[in-house]
């Protein structure tokens, strides 16, 4: 294992501390608990949005903490979920008064630990609510399964709940946007190459030199079928092809495009898989809206690959897309 | 006394085979999850020793109840909140008890499994802890019926819990990370039953059976 | 080789395409010559900013093209210097009356390709001048060598000269502060592993499981020293050790810092090294100016590593970089 | 026209070369460089080619400038220039002759290794393609001035080239991306030296010597 860093028990509070130092003014880092939050909060009056997860996933979730997103991220240890303690004590440090509302991707350990915390915060005197996003059309959503898994799209419902937030909605509004966004957005991710998570020091997976795998989780789960390597607009192809062929009718909408690189993927790689999206988007009638989000968004360390988020917009989406916001994971240049 | 000094042999005696084992329950989790299961075992159960160390519980339940709150604290992913309720649950099966029956453990041990089952909303043949869990609390019950002591309860329950996470191997997982694998998780045994087969045998061994 | 491409001979021609139809309205693509320019140029009266490079370093030069920084960036091949014929097309693109200014990293190939499109330019009637920036300080200059290499401190001169020329600086004045920066700012890299070119489809290196190269290049040429691994605290002790120590006194300055990912570093780690960075220039008496710069600036396809760059700043060059500006490099979130 | 059609096919052995030795000239590149050289010289004259059979240019002069202009404008890199500046002055050595004695010849290799010594500021010894063609372009002067013919003034040229490209093995780099590499280039020959002495051999083939 190569890696820039100290020591594998040590990396999210040295993380932590680099993003601290990077970007005070805009966040402070309650330490012993690995929570990342607004340096302005708690925001009086205002619905607080909570995120969290494993690490590993950088810029998510600490990176999107700030003006008109979220008011705090819980840091887990490398794709673990944080725990109920850590996020109790986010919960409490920017409470306003107006709630506080959890975005939760759906994984077991998340969702249990973000249900434990928000009983915790209940008997606090603090109203919580949450979103659980699922906007992963990889593996399929039965009665038998823990669900779907919450991918790169739920950036979009970061920004878009942390506007309607910003914008005064009430806990109960959050929620309907949230909502609302996350039923209207599907994702595909898939991979070359496995990430190696520090403690273990292990690559998660074993892949041919030759192989990809589509279908991938963000903590390196199986995917939905491993095989030897395509073009790329082929594999592209395949993940718009589940995409647009589930639930979600795209066609003749407005779209939010995300092109998310998993980590080791060259930008390069990543215009040029958007260059195809945006050929069979235009082909299928779907129309890309605005400029689309290529780059890296929700990474798993330094996994080589890529996945795909449409996300059909209205109105009042857009608007909250668009509506300013600042945070660690945005630059100038 | 004698109750309070096995419970927390035991809680050591799991933190120790969390310690042993931690490298291959990861390695299980690489298979089908994603491979951080040994790291947050052993990382909830060093917490639930400090802890021990710092509060010096004086009854059965209250030291379950303290690893519990290590565990959920400090463990986080799926494994937290679940072993978290299992020792929880297990606490409150033996409130205000200073002595321990054969019964009792039974008890403690039936209380761990349904508080799993009802948390993870999981059922045995899922893939996970509960087909460890479940039959492990069925053989203790067994035991304790027919007049074992408590030692024998927990070695009934280990090893039922060890034949359940063998079960595992060949099923398909509906819960948990490993159940977004579909057909091919089959083939793997599960980390979450073999940690609670590992911990069950743990408490076996403390009290020498 | 596992990449997400369709054909190695048009991966720069595909890249190039998504990123024209991703930014439409910032920028466009000159296919024909594979060059980016500004959606709106020529920009009358104004100093354009010409600069390019081999392509692989995404997302410079052509993410750092639009208002406030470059006008036009020239792709080469892969690590292949762009030729004299696209350099000459962008500066008839781009011209607007008030001369072209090239910015050129210290290779061989840039430079000799930049002073023929001078000469092709000078033919045509349009007025240039040249930066060549020579930021590394991994390989020592001499009156032996071809000199110091430009790496990714090179960005910061895109973003003051930029900023300068929409200012309204003339020619002479724009040069003038872009050799300013570049003669304040010092840089190193270090790399862990090696990228694959598309058409070789080969590493550029063998490197050992356990070894890391201080000084590498973004081409990977090889760098001064090949060890062992260190902790990221080392790593940044010696570099930054070798960039403070080099002739460009920052203590008790103002400093613009660069932590700059080469491609295949998790994000996690860069933000760990900056914690560190940060406590050596504090100990060091070098106040870090406004944000740092921690990301993915010039990167070398999947190179895992990274560089640190710091710029020595006056209040003409505080006021530049702070300057608004809207690239595709750039992103809100 | 002899000439003429001998250019042309000097030119078209020279493009089979940098075909066939694309991969390792790459190769080379790699150990000291960033490993593009091979692929620069293939696509360069693959293009001298196509503007070739464009333009139909008549006299050696204009195929050769012909042939520079494609390597300037499609090759990039280092060797783009040094490589188009090469050409550039071996065609106004030749310029306005229609059939070339050895002297021209040996002129027009003279006046290329000035040129490239010229633009790239480098001298013999900095291990660069100046170390195969300064020695070629001694020695093509050697073999015209002993009353050798073209063929065996371009073979002259191409062995010595061939044995300065071989000398620049121990050689540390000054120039170009190799000289980054400090003592360590040593040991490696440089690609650009390889790639003038594969041209010229080309050349001698073509003309069957
Ligand atoms: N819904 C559930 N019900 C019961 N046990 C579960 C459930 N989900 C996961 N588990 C157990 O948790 C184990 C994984 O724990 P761990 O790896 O620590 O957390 P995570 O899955 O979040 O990475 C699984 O092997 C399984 O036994
Ligand atoms: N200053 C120079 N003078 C003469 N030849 C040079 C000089 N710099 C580089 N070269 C030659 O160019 C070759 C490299 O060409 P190439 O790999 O195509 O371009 P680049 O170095 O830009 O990648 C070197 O092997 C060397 O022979
Ligand atoms: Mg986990
Ligand atoms: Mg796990
Ligand atoms: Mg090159
Ligand atoms: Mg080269």
């Amino acid at each position: 294992m190569k890696k820039i860093i100290n020591a594998p028990e040590r990396v999210v509070a040295e993380m932590l501390r680099g993003m601290e130092l990077a970007h005070s003014g805009l966040i402070r880092v309650i330490h012993d608990f690995g929570v990342v939050v607004r340096a302005d909060a708690p925001v009086q009056n205002k619905v607080a949005l909570v995120s969290g997860g494993g690490s590993g996933h950088e810029p998510t979730h600490g990176g999107y903490v700030g003006f008109g997103m979220l008011d705090a991220a819980c840091a887990g240890a490398v794709f673990t979920s944080p725990t109920p303690e850590q996020m109790l004590e986010a919960t409490k440090a920017v409470d306003g008064g107006a709630g506080v509302f959890y975005v939760v991707k759906n994984y077991t350990g998340d969702v249990l630990n973000f249900e434990m915390a928000g009983e915790l915060a209940d008997a606090e005197g603090i109203q919580t609510d949450y979103v659980v996003t699922n906007d992963d059309v990889a593996v399929e959503d039965s009665t038998f399964t823990a669900g779907r898994r919450g991918i790169a799209g739920t950036i979009f419902v970061h920004k878009i709940a942390g506007a309607a937030a910003q914008d005064g909605k009430d806990l109960a509004g959050v929620k309907e946007i949230a909502q609302r966004a996350n039923a209207n957005m599907r994702s595909m991710g898939m991979a070359l190459t496995s990430c190696i998570p520090p403690e273990s020091g292990e690559p998660i997976f074993e892949i041919g030199d030759e192989e990809m795998e589509i279908g991938m989780g963000i903590h390196g789960e199986p995917g939905v079928e491993r095989k030897k390597i395509e073009p790329a607009d082929q594999i592209v192809d395949e993940m718009l092809g589940k995409i647009l062929g589930d639930t979600v009718n795209f066609s003749g909408s407005e779209v939010a495009v995300m092109v998310n690189g998993l980590g080791a993927t060259p930008i390069m790689e990543l215009y040029l898989a958007y260059a195809h999206v945006a050929d069979v988007l235009k082909r299928e009638g779907v129309q890309v809206w605005g400029r689309p989000y290529v780059g890296e968004y929700m990474t798993s360390l330094e996994m080589a690959g890529f996945s795909i988020t449409l996300l059909k917009l209205d109105d009042e989406m857009k608007g909250y897309l668009e509506a300013p916001c600042s945070v660690a994971a945005g630059r100038p240049f | 006394m004698g109750a309070t000094r096995d419970t927390l042999s035991v809680i050591q005696e799991m933190a120790t085979a969390m310690e042993e084992h931690r490298r291959h329950l990861t390695q299980l989790d690489s298979e089908i999850g994603d491979g951080d299961h040994g790291n947050n075992m052993h990382r909830g159960f060093q917490a639930a020793l400090e802890r021990l160390a710092a509060t010096n519980p004086e009854t059965p339940s209250d030291i379950l109840k303290s690893c519990s709150m290590a565990l959920i604290n400090k463990v986080g992913g799926a494994a937290g909140p679940l072993y978290g309720t299992a020792f929880l649950r297990a606490s409150t099966a033996l409130s205000e008890k200073e002595e321990l029956s054969a019964e009792d453990v039974a008890a403690a041990i039936e209380a761990a499994a349904a508080g799993v089952k009802q948390r993870g909303k999981s059922e045995v043949g899922d893939k996970t802890m509960v087909d460890a869990l479940e039959p492990a609390a069925r053989a203790a019950k067994e035991a304790a019926s027919s007049g074992k002591g408590v030692g024998e309860v927990l070695r009934a329950a280990a090893d039922s819990a060890g034949e359940g996470a063998g079960a595992t191997v060949p099923l398909t997982a509906n819960r948990g990370l490993a159940s977004y694998l579909g057909a091919r998780a089959a083939g793997h045994m599960d980390p979450g039953a073999r940690s609670s087969y590992l911990l069950l045998d743990a408490a076996a061994r403390a009290l020498g059976a």
